[in-house]
């Protein structure tokens, strides 16, 4: 009798838990729909905005402004100097170079995650010194020893970067690290001169590139960021 | 004629550094009485700005900012600076460049008229130096050339 | 202060020490490229050892921030500068030295650089 | 201090004096170049060396930026031109 009673009360628990599922599932559903729903309206607002032509007077003043307030910013790190005559001078020099040169410095720029950026790069640093000064050992024990014992290749490999800064990150930290050199990169090809066959298969492991990539936030990273997203507008429909 | 660089890095770096040369310029150029350089040096380093750029991103980009005809208004405006603070100075009375007379128009004390005068100077010679070091670099490399020009040449 | 100076005087014997494996780099090594690899790397860590060994000799003031302005241009400029002018050797067909035994180049980089 | 600091900017000197053997005889365009950019860095180094004995560090360091600045550009300028020419 008793067993029964378990029986049927524990099937009872695993429907009510199946259910359960299903609407957290439906729900999660509903909410990546709804949310994919608003961008698409909002793409197409700035579509009809970018056609009358509001959109881009819009963001070219905020891009002569941020680039105002950026090169002040380094007009006082050199001038020193602070008072009324000289900030009005640099105010007015810099607002001359950011009517300019506004969409140089803006060029490429995702909008909305630029702090977590900013807080993964300075993480990136002293992981790169450390590798820096890893390739400096690297290459005064050779030139120190009698016979060098080098033996240079190219290396070719394809790269899932996109922007731009993230592949002068990768680059410029190829050619600061042991014994390579990024020689060219041609649609997304990177030609490098490595100086031994040891250096050669650890660029080929691809691990800075995947430091890389989790800075910048790209390739499968965006995935895991739209899941996360996905489920902080669940919790917040929820509430 | 250059065309646009198909090299991503030298183009990147270029695009981020090219805003700061220019405004590191523009600091040697207005602090040129406390520290070392002046209007010369300023205007050379705002002509390698604008040689970063055409380099990198092509001479399409950089005549947008600095046409030949503008290079030619600009180093015209920049002699005529150096020149008119110059004979302002000889009709108020005193020496060629003598600022401290322009203390009478400026309504200021002389020290400060000759600081400002000799601000006024080193923004004209800037923009001077600065327009014809263009000019010089657009003649370059917008010339015709062929490989064999450079072998002939050679 | 003893401890200021004996930080300032390590890092500029670390500096010189790589300044000098770089130069002794761009003499010795055999070719182009792999002396594009001695000053390339050793110019930058050694001047960043530099700028930092002044930067702790002047304390803190607006001077060492213009240093480390210098230092994070040098770390932009000088790999960049490195990769501009190995991509004009490699554009123009330099080949690279190799030992006798390795294959030069595979057939696809040889056409990619074009053959002097 | 001042004493090592000199002895310090002797031993850079010597240091240019050797990369000016690779930007005097290096067997191609290429080589001076590189020879002629690494000259440059330790010039800047040399350059705020001179600022810290003169004891006008706030000056020469302005100078030293413009020599590294015009270094970079200068190397860049040369690197586009010999691909534009197809010759080493």
């Amino acid at each position: 009798m008793e067993v029964t009673l378990l029986l049927e009360s524990t099937d009872n628990a695993f429907r009510v838990m199946e259910r359960a599922r299903e609407h957290a599932v439906g729900l999660l559903d509903t909410a990546v729909q709804f949310t994919a729903e608003q961008t698409r309206f909002r793409q197409e607002k700035r579509g009809q905005l970018l056609f009358t032509g509001t959109q881009k007077r819009k963001t070219q003043f905020q891009n002569i402004v941020g680039t105002t307030i950026i090169l002040l910013a380094f007009w006082m790190l050199l001038s020193g100097k602070f008072d009324a005559f000289h900030l009005t001078l640099g105010v007015i020099c810099c607002a001359l170079t950011a009517y300019l040169f506004h969409d140089l410095l803006f060029a490429n720029v995702r909008v909305g995650d630029m702090r977590v950026i900013a807080a993964r790069f300075i993480a990136y640093i002293p992981w790169l010194i450390e590798q820096i000064i890893l390739a400096n050992i690297h290459v005064a024990s050779l030139v120190l020893r009698r016979k060098m014992p080098i033996d240079p290749q190219i290396v070719k490999f394809k790269t899932k970067l996109e922007t731009d800064i993230s592949c002068v990150t990768l680059a410029n930290s190829i050619t600061l690290t042991p014994g390579t050199i990024t020689m060219d990169i041609k649609d997304g090809v990177f030609y490098v001169h490595a100086l031994s066959q040891k250096v050669a298969n650890e660029l080929n492991a691809g691990d800075m590139e995947d430091r890389v990539a989790h800075i910048f936030m790209e390739a499968d990273h965006l995935y895991v960021e739209d899941v996360l997203d996905a489920a902080r507008i669940y919790q917040t429909l929820r509430t | 004629m250059i065309q646009e660089s198909d090299d991503v890095i030298v183009k990147a770096v270029a695009r981020l550094l090219v805003p700061f040369i220019v405004v590191y310029a523009l600091y040697v150029v207005m602090h040129g009485h406390y520290s070392p350089g002046g209007g010369f040096q300023g205007g050379v380093i705002l002509a390698a700005s604008f040689v970063l750029l055409g380099v990198s991103h092509g001479l399409e980009k950089t005549r947008r900012r600095m046409s030949e005809k503008a290079a030619r208004v600009v180093s015209s405006i920049g002699v005529l600076l150096y020149g008119g603070i110059g004979a302002l100075c000889l009709i108020l009375g005193g020496n060629y460049l003598d600022y401290a007379k322009l203390g009478k128009i400026l309504r200021v004390t002389p020290a400060e008229a000759r600081s400002l005068g000799i601000l006024g100077v080193e923004i004209g010679v800037a923009l001077a130096v600065m327009a014809v070091m263009c000019t010089v670099f657009f003649a370059i490399f917008t010339a015709e050339e062929s490989p064999e020009d450079y072998r002939s040449v050679e | 202060m003893i401890v200021k100076d004996v930080l300032v005087i390590l890092f500029m014997l670390g500096g010189f020490f790589l300044f000098f494996t770089a130069t002794l780099g761009l003499l010795r090594l055999p070719d182009f490229f792999t002396r594009l690899h001695a000053t390339g790397k050793g110019d930058t860590l050694a001047a960043l050892w530099f700028l930092v060994a002044l930067a702790v000799y002047h304390g803190f003031s607006l001077t060492s921030a213009k240093i480390v302005f210098i230092a994070v241009f040098l770390f932009l400029a000088q790999p960049t500068a490195t990769h501009a002018i190995s991509r004009a050797a490699f554009r123009c067909g330099v080949r690279p030295w190799t030992l006798e035994r390795a294959v030069l180049l595979d057939e696809d980089t040889v056409e990619q650089g074009g053959e002097k | 201090m001042t004493q090592f600091f000199v002895i310090i900017g002797v031993g850079m000197c010597v240091l240019v004096l050797l990369c000016l053997y690779r930007a005097t005889f290096g067997p191609t365009i290429l080589n001076r170049a590189a020879g002629i950019s690494a000259i440059g860095t330790k010039t800047l180094i040399i350059l705020l060396l001179m600022g810290v004995i003169y004891d006008r560090i706030d000056m020469f360091i302005d100078i030293s930026m413009v020599y590294a600045l015009l270094n970079f550009i200068g190397t860049v300028v040369l690197a586009k031109y010999l691909e534009r020419s197809g010759e080493v």
